[in-house]
């Protein structure tokens, strides 16, 4: 499985003991906590960004508990409602965000991309920093009472209501200037700090993905910091811009928040189309079958996520002319996902397959974006979305998405990449069990709220008329079983961490530029700046990825 | 076929005039969405199975699209989703546009409550009777947060908004009795905001109007006078408090029977010494009763969440005092079962 | 594509001061076209000349002229979304249904007075 | 750290006019002063359109308002005090002529005229600021205030709170960001006096200049929405 032996001579050399690994260079606990290095700062971002993802499930399961029964049961209305509430805020704001553009993309794009770092590391730090002050004023403001509004701050409900609102708003302002700041350096660095030979038509995949988020996350995220200050602003202060009694408007305050939040979606989704993009090209050893399309679509994405927010507002009392606008514009938009899908299974058209365990996830998540995406262009017809609007169907969708896509995404990524960041292989058996309970769950937990969609329940209910009590226990049934999916990768990957066996450069034989230095790099990632002369991955001869042509 | 693709997907019974032509688009959609989806799940479980990995060093050729089949992954998709577009977004126009001979309503959506009022009839809470077959517009309005007016087997959903008007049509073909529920978050009891369409034949409707315009109230369980035309008279003040306790909606979280529900209940409130939730006790005198009113999150008693919205402002002194009466009225000795009253709205005249 | 650092010998002050009398100029027209309530066609006037101001500034002042393309397309992306931002959402209260906004105050919301809105004694929350 | 630039084609060879630039300047993953510039300039102008979009939340209610409430809108800017704001704008503008002239002067080194130019231009921002306050206290004194403590005798038409609602978050803001110009231009004026920038490395004038036009930027904007039209 690996490479043989004679042709990666120069790939061992390279990485052979002369600099230390970034995880030895320096053990102390203040040379992490002060670091400059993007590996460093990806990592802790992993580790943040997964503590979160497990304090979020853990708020989606006492949801689905409750759900068990129609009537009381477990927690009481208030708390029930800070319970989705926190759910969304935390998997959303410090899970999705964050998660591949920050772990990942800080980690591997200076990488791939063949520089020693981000353009700006003091900056990078900063944002990690950021991000600590945000989440930890979002937990504070949790513990004393957390707000009970859903993620998406509704006025005039949140900005009346007399739970804990304003920590969560300001956690929200802080996590999105950690989230610009990701974004600009990675812009840049992809600008200025590419190796010599790295036009922007052997940039990775990765890097694409990587690059269209950010322009999101630069151009989205001020305008959810306006509309979260002027809600705090008017809890305060008393003076608001959406206070109904002095003419103001809810629904532009749901324009200016879906302004950023659609583009957000796609801030969550692309990484993971990024990721997928690599995984399938490294798993089945073939070039990327169009990779000016994927390429062009990643951008494609980014741009016109811009123009479609108002399919949230079809019935919030928007214009019906607006609402026609926003239908069209949200077709355009699902086209490029469909270009990639397209474009990810034919790369596996004539390829060398290997079923490892990110190929598992890979497989899942070509299934479930594509239900997925196709779901939410089934909401984008405008006349359907009056029935399915803020019902289960609705959950079950961008479920589908973000729990579907975006972290099979994730966790295929965190597989693939696992030997790069640690060095260490993780048991692959386990693998295969945890991916197959992960999708079974998943489609046990969300295909039954689809039919409850259908059936009409709204979302967002403390008790629920009884006869929807049925489909609600499979949903129940179907989380427990993906929770426990969860729990088993979480144990053999801190085994693997612990106690795995040393893998060499390149485990999977992998032709992506991130894999041209040792695994894990050395703190300046290159002896000296390669010169790439080809794609990535063209499987078509031996040699590493990259080679390095005598400069 | 669509009663079979309707049970197949949960989706409730077609009472309307909108859900049998909007089904017909959803089972296109999600059949389609399912081809499409199993289509490219297999085509890559063959690709697994055909094209595995059979060496370490087998290599792969570099296979670029035609520009044909890329510009195919375009079209053919932006097609299907033009023409679904297309065909949803007729429907929906259709929805959104009501038509000049509707019979209106106006619906008043408030924190956990709907209140219905008919221009020329009676108004009542919660229920809404509608004749078989008509035209029906809703002019919605709420007085606090965003509601959403949804009735699954209408397939109708639309936000109700503060401060402004929204409007939804729909023609209900089927009598029978559906559940209209709220769909918008609005707080704590936003799940129990639920409210119920009656739909009779229209004869029946008729009949329903001619009796509630005869006054004959007393009996009817919903029915209510407006204040305009033939309210009783005004009787002592736990008479007067009785009404505007149903009005403002007090009854919807305290109830006059001793049961617990979102808040304390009022049977022997008055006098009673309540434990507050940080552990000293008050005596539910006049003052208390006053003073939670008007700023109920200032004493609340332990075991409550404090959702109750201030009334400061909304309910005048006098009404106040004949509300306090009402609750001294209310001893397990001395307790009257008689029917709650609907609230007084003013409708707004012209189209 | 060598950024402007080449030529920085000989840079002159002077365009800097052309364009600084040239937007004082513009000032002194808003202020006139302003206050001239020319009703309608106030708003597209002032529009057009702080358009013409806020790019006169970004070009030289900013050297956006020199700088590379990247910078170039950051400063015109940013624009595109604010305009569509406020397009949108002014083209969504421009044609919602008539009685959804009715003339003149809103009515009827939990925090005021049903009869009039600005009363002195607004009730407080 | 010994540079082994590989001298690629594309990239222009350091020109001499970077041999000047002292080593700790360049960062050690840039592979050259000309490309840390260019780094530097482009992360700025992402920064300003994050700014931009910011401001552009409050234009996008502000459009709404203006038309849901023409005649609100229409009223209270004229009792607005129109000269104060004039002043105002004239003020900011000189501020980015001698903000510009800075950066000319440290591209030309001559390094004091830039100072003075800077401490000029620190003087208009201060004097902005105070116009604006006087402003401030004239609207305090007349009730005109935003949200509920609207309770001015002039304007009863509704929706005059709305737009005063507006402009104090509006004026608010871009003070706010005035300040913050102010700071970062002090900061700059210190480096300055200290001799750090010179013709062959001017980078952080120009980066806070670049941030003082945003400034500049927005209120040409501001001042014909709120006090004109």
């Amino acid at each position: 499985m690996r490479l043989s032996e004679a042709d990666s001579p120069r790939l061992a050399g390279a990485a052979a003991p002369a600099a230390p690994s970034y995880l030895t260079d320096g053990t102390t606990v203040m040379s992490w906590l002060n670091t400059r290095d993007h590996k460093r700062i990806g990592v802790m971002f992993l580790a943040a960004v997964l503590f979160f993802f497990f304090i979020g499930g853990v708020f989606a399961l006492a949801l689905r508990i409750k759900l068990l029964q129609p009537g009381p049961f477990l927690v009481d209305a208030l708390s029930y409602n800070r319970l989705f509430t926190l759910h969304g805020i935390v998997m959303i704001f410090l899970f999705l965000i964050p998660a591949i553009p920050s772990a990942f993309g800080n980690f591997l794009v200076p990488l791939m991309v063949g520089a020693r770092d981000v353009a700006f590391p003091r900056l990078n730090l900063a944002s990690f920093y950021i991000y600590v002050a945000g989440a930890s004023l979002a937990i504070w403001g949790m513990l004393h009472g957390g707000a009970d509004t859903g993620w998406t701050f509704y006025t005039p409900y949140s900005s009346t209501t007399p739970t804990q609102v304003f920590p969560i708003l300001l956690a929200a302002f802080i996590l999105g200037f950690s989230s610009i700041l990701t974004g600009l350096n990675f812009i840049v660095t992809t600008h200025t700090m590419r190796a010599p030979g790295l036009n922007w038509m052997r940039l990775p995949l990765f890097v694409w993905g990587i690059y269209g988020t950010s322009i999101i996350q630069v151009l989205a995220t001020p305008v959810l910091g306006i509309t979260v200050l002027i809600v705090a602003v008017e809890r305060v202060a008393g003076f608001g811009m959406f206070d109904p009694a002095r003419g103001g408007d809810p629904v532009l305050f749901q324009h200016m928040f879906w302004f950023y939040s659609h583009p957000a979606v796609y801030i969550m989704i692309l990484p993971a189309m990024g990721v997928i993009s690599e995984t399938v090209c490294a798993y089945s050893r073939k070039n990327p079958f169009g990779y000016k399309a994927i390429a062009m679509s990643s951008l494609g994405i980014a741009f016109v996520g811009f123009f479609t927010w108002g399919h949230h507002l079809f019935v919030a009392g928007q214009s019906t002319f607006d609402a026609g606008a926003f239908g069209i514009l949200s077709m355009f938009v699902g086209v490029f996902t469909a270009i990639k899908v397209f474009n990810w299974v034919g790369t596996m058209y004539r390829g060398a397959i290997a079923f490892k365990t990110p190929m598992a996830y890979v497989c899942g998540f070509l299934y479930f974006i594509v239900f997925g995406g196709m779901t939410g262009i089934a909401l984008a017809t405008t006349s359907l979305d009056i029935h399915w609007h803020d019902t289960y169907f609705v959950v079950a969708h961008f479920h589908f998405i973000m729990v579907g896509a975006s972290v099979m995404a994730f966790l295929a990524g965190l597989h693939y990449w696992f030997p790069k960041m640690f060095g260490k292989t993780y048991h692959e058996g386990f693998g295969l069990v945890a991916a197959a309970l992960i999708i079974l769950g998943f489609n046990a937990t969300f295909i039954p709220q689809f039919l409850l969609g259908n059936e009409g329940m709204p979302r967002r209910y403390y008790q629920y008329p009884e006869h929807f009590q049925a489909l609600n226990v499979a949903s129940t049934a179907g989380a427990t079983l993906l929770a426990f999916g969860f729990v088993i990768i979480l144990v053999y990957l801190v085994i693997a961490l612990g106690w795995g066996k040393q893998c060499e450069a390149n485990p999977w034989g992998s032709k992506g530029f991130e894999w041209m230095t040792a695994s894990p790099p050395s703190t300046h990632n290159f002896e000296e700046i390669p010169t790439i002369t080809q794609m990535p991955h063209d499987y078509r001869t031996h040699e590493p990825p990259g080679v390095i042509r005598g400069t | 076929m669509n009663e079979l693709l309707r049970r197949l997907l949960f989706l409730p019974d077609q009472a309307s005039t909108f859900a049998y032509d909007l089904d017909q688009l959803h089972y296109f959609v999600i059949i389609t969405t399912f081809f499409m989806s199993t289509a490219v799940g297999l085509t890559a479980l063959v690709f697994f199975a055909r094209y595995r990995r059979r060496s370490e060093t087998q290599t792969t050729p570099h296979i670029e699209p035609p520009w044909w089949m890329e510009a195919g992954f375009v079209t053919v998709p932006l097609a299907f989703f033009l023409l679904w577009f297309f065909l949803g977004f007729h429907e929906f126009v259709r929805q959104q546009t009501p038509p000049s001979d509707a019979m209106d309503v106006y619906v008043m959506a408030k924190k956990w409550m709907w209140k219905f009022a008919y221009p020329d009839g009676p108004n009542s809470i919660n229920v809404l009777r509608v004749p078989a077959g008509r035209n029906v517009r809703l002019l919605m309005t709420s007085r606090d947060v965003i509601h959403s007016f949804y009735v699954p087997e209408f397939r109708t959903k639309k936000d109700v908004l503060p401060g402004r008007y929204s409007q939804i049509w729909f023609n209900a073909t089927t009598p029978g009795r559906y559940q209209i529920l709220c769909a918008e978050y609005c707080g704590a009891g936003h799940s129990i905001m639920r409210g119920e369409v009656i739909v009779l034949k229209p004869q029946e409707y008729e009949d329903w109007l001619a009796q509630q315009k005869r006054g004959a109230l007393a009996s009817r369980q919903d029915g209510s006078p407006t204040e305009y035309d033939f309210a009783p008279p005004l009787g002592n003040l736990v008479e007067q408090g009785k009404r505007i306790a149903a009005e403002q909606g007090c009854l919807k979280c305290h109830s006059t029977d001793g049961t617990r529900h979102i808040g304390p209940t009022w049977l022997d409130l008055y006098r009673r010494r309540e434990k507050l939730n940080d552990g000293t006790f008050v005596d539910a005198d006049e003052a208390y009763l006053t003073e939670s009113m008007m700023d109920p999150a200032l004493k609340v008693v332990d075991g409550f969440q404090p959702v109750m919205p201030a009334f400061q402002g909304k309910i005048s002194g006098p009404e106040v005092a004949a509300l306090v009466e009402y609750i001294k009225s209310l001893q397990s000795d001395a307790v009257r079962t008689g029917p709650s009253e609907g609230p007084a709205y003013a409708p707004v005249r012209g189209r | 594509m060598a950024s402007g650092y080449e030529h920085a010998e000989h840079h002159s002050a002077i365009p800097y001061v052309v364009v600084w009398v040239i937007l004082l100029a513009c000032t002194a027209l808003t202020y006139l076209t302003g206050t001239a309530h020319l009703g309608k066609w106030a708003l597209p006037v002032a529009m057009t000349i702080a358009v013409f101001k806020s790019s006169l500034v970004a070009i030289i002042f900013t050297h956006l002229r020199e700088s590379g393309c990247a910078t170039r397309l950051v400063f015109v992306t940013a624009l595109v979304f604010v305009a569509l931002l406020i397009f949108f959402t002014v083209a969504d209260v421009a044609t919602r249904f008539s009685l959804s906004t009715p003339a003149g105050a809103p009515f009827g919301t939990e925090r005021s007075q049903p009869e009039g809105l600005l009363e002195h004694e607004t009730p407080d929350e | 750290m010994s540079r082994r630039g590989s001298s690629v084609a594309h990239e222009a060879e350091a020109t001499p006019g970077f041999e000047g630039v002292p080593p700790e300047l360049i960062g050690h993953h840039f592979s050259s002063a000309a490309r840390q510039n260019e780094a530097m300039r482009l992360g700025m102008w992402l920064f300003l359109a994050t700014e931009v979009l910011l401001f552009a939340g409050l234009f996008c209610g502000y459009a709404v308002y203006r038309f849901q409430f023409p005649l609100a809108f229409e009223e209270c800017s004229r009792h607005l005090n129109i000269p104060l704001g004039t002043l105002n704008t004239v003020v900011l503008i000189t501020s980015s002529f001698t903000v510009a002239l800075a950066i000319h002067f440290a591209r030309t080194d001559r390094r004091r005229a830039s100072a003075i130019c800077l401490a000029i231009t620190l003087l208009f921002a201060l004097a902005f600021l105070g116009i604006k306050s006087v402003e401030y206290l004239e609207h305090f004194k007349e009730h005109a205030l935003p949200g509920k403590y609207y309770s001015s005798e002039e304007v009863k038409v509704p929706g005059a709170a709305m737009f005063y609602t507006l402009y104090f978050l509006m004026t608010g803001l871009h003070g706010f960001h005035v300040v913050a110009g102010m700071s970062v231009l002090s900061y700059i004026l210190f480096r300055t006096l200290q001799g750090r920038y010179s013709s062959a490395y001017y980078t952080g004038v120009e980066l806070g200049g670049l941030y003082w036009h945003l400034v500049d930027l927005v209120w040409i904007f501001l001042y014909p929405l709120l006090y004109l039209i």
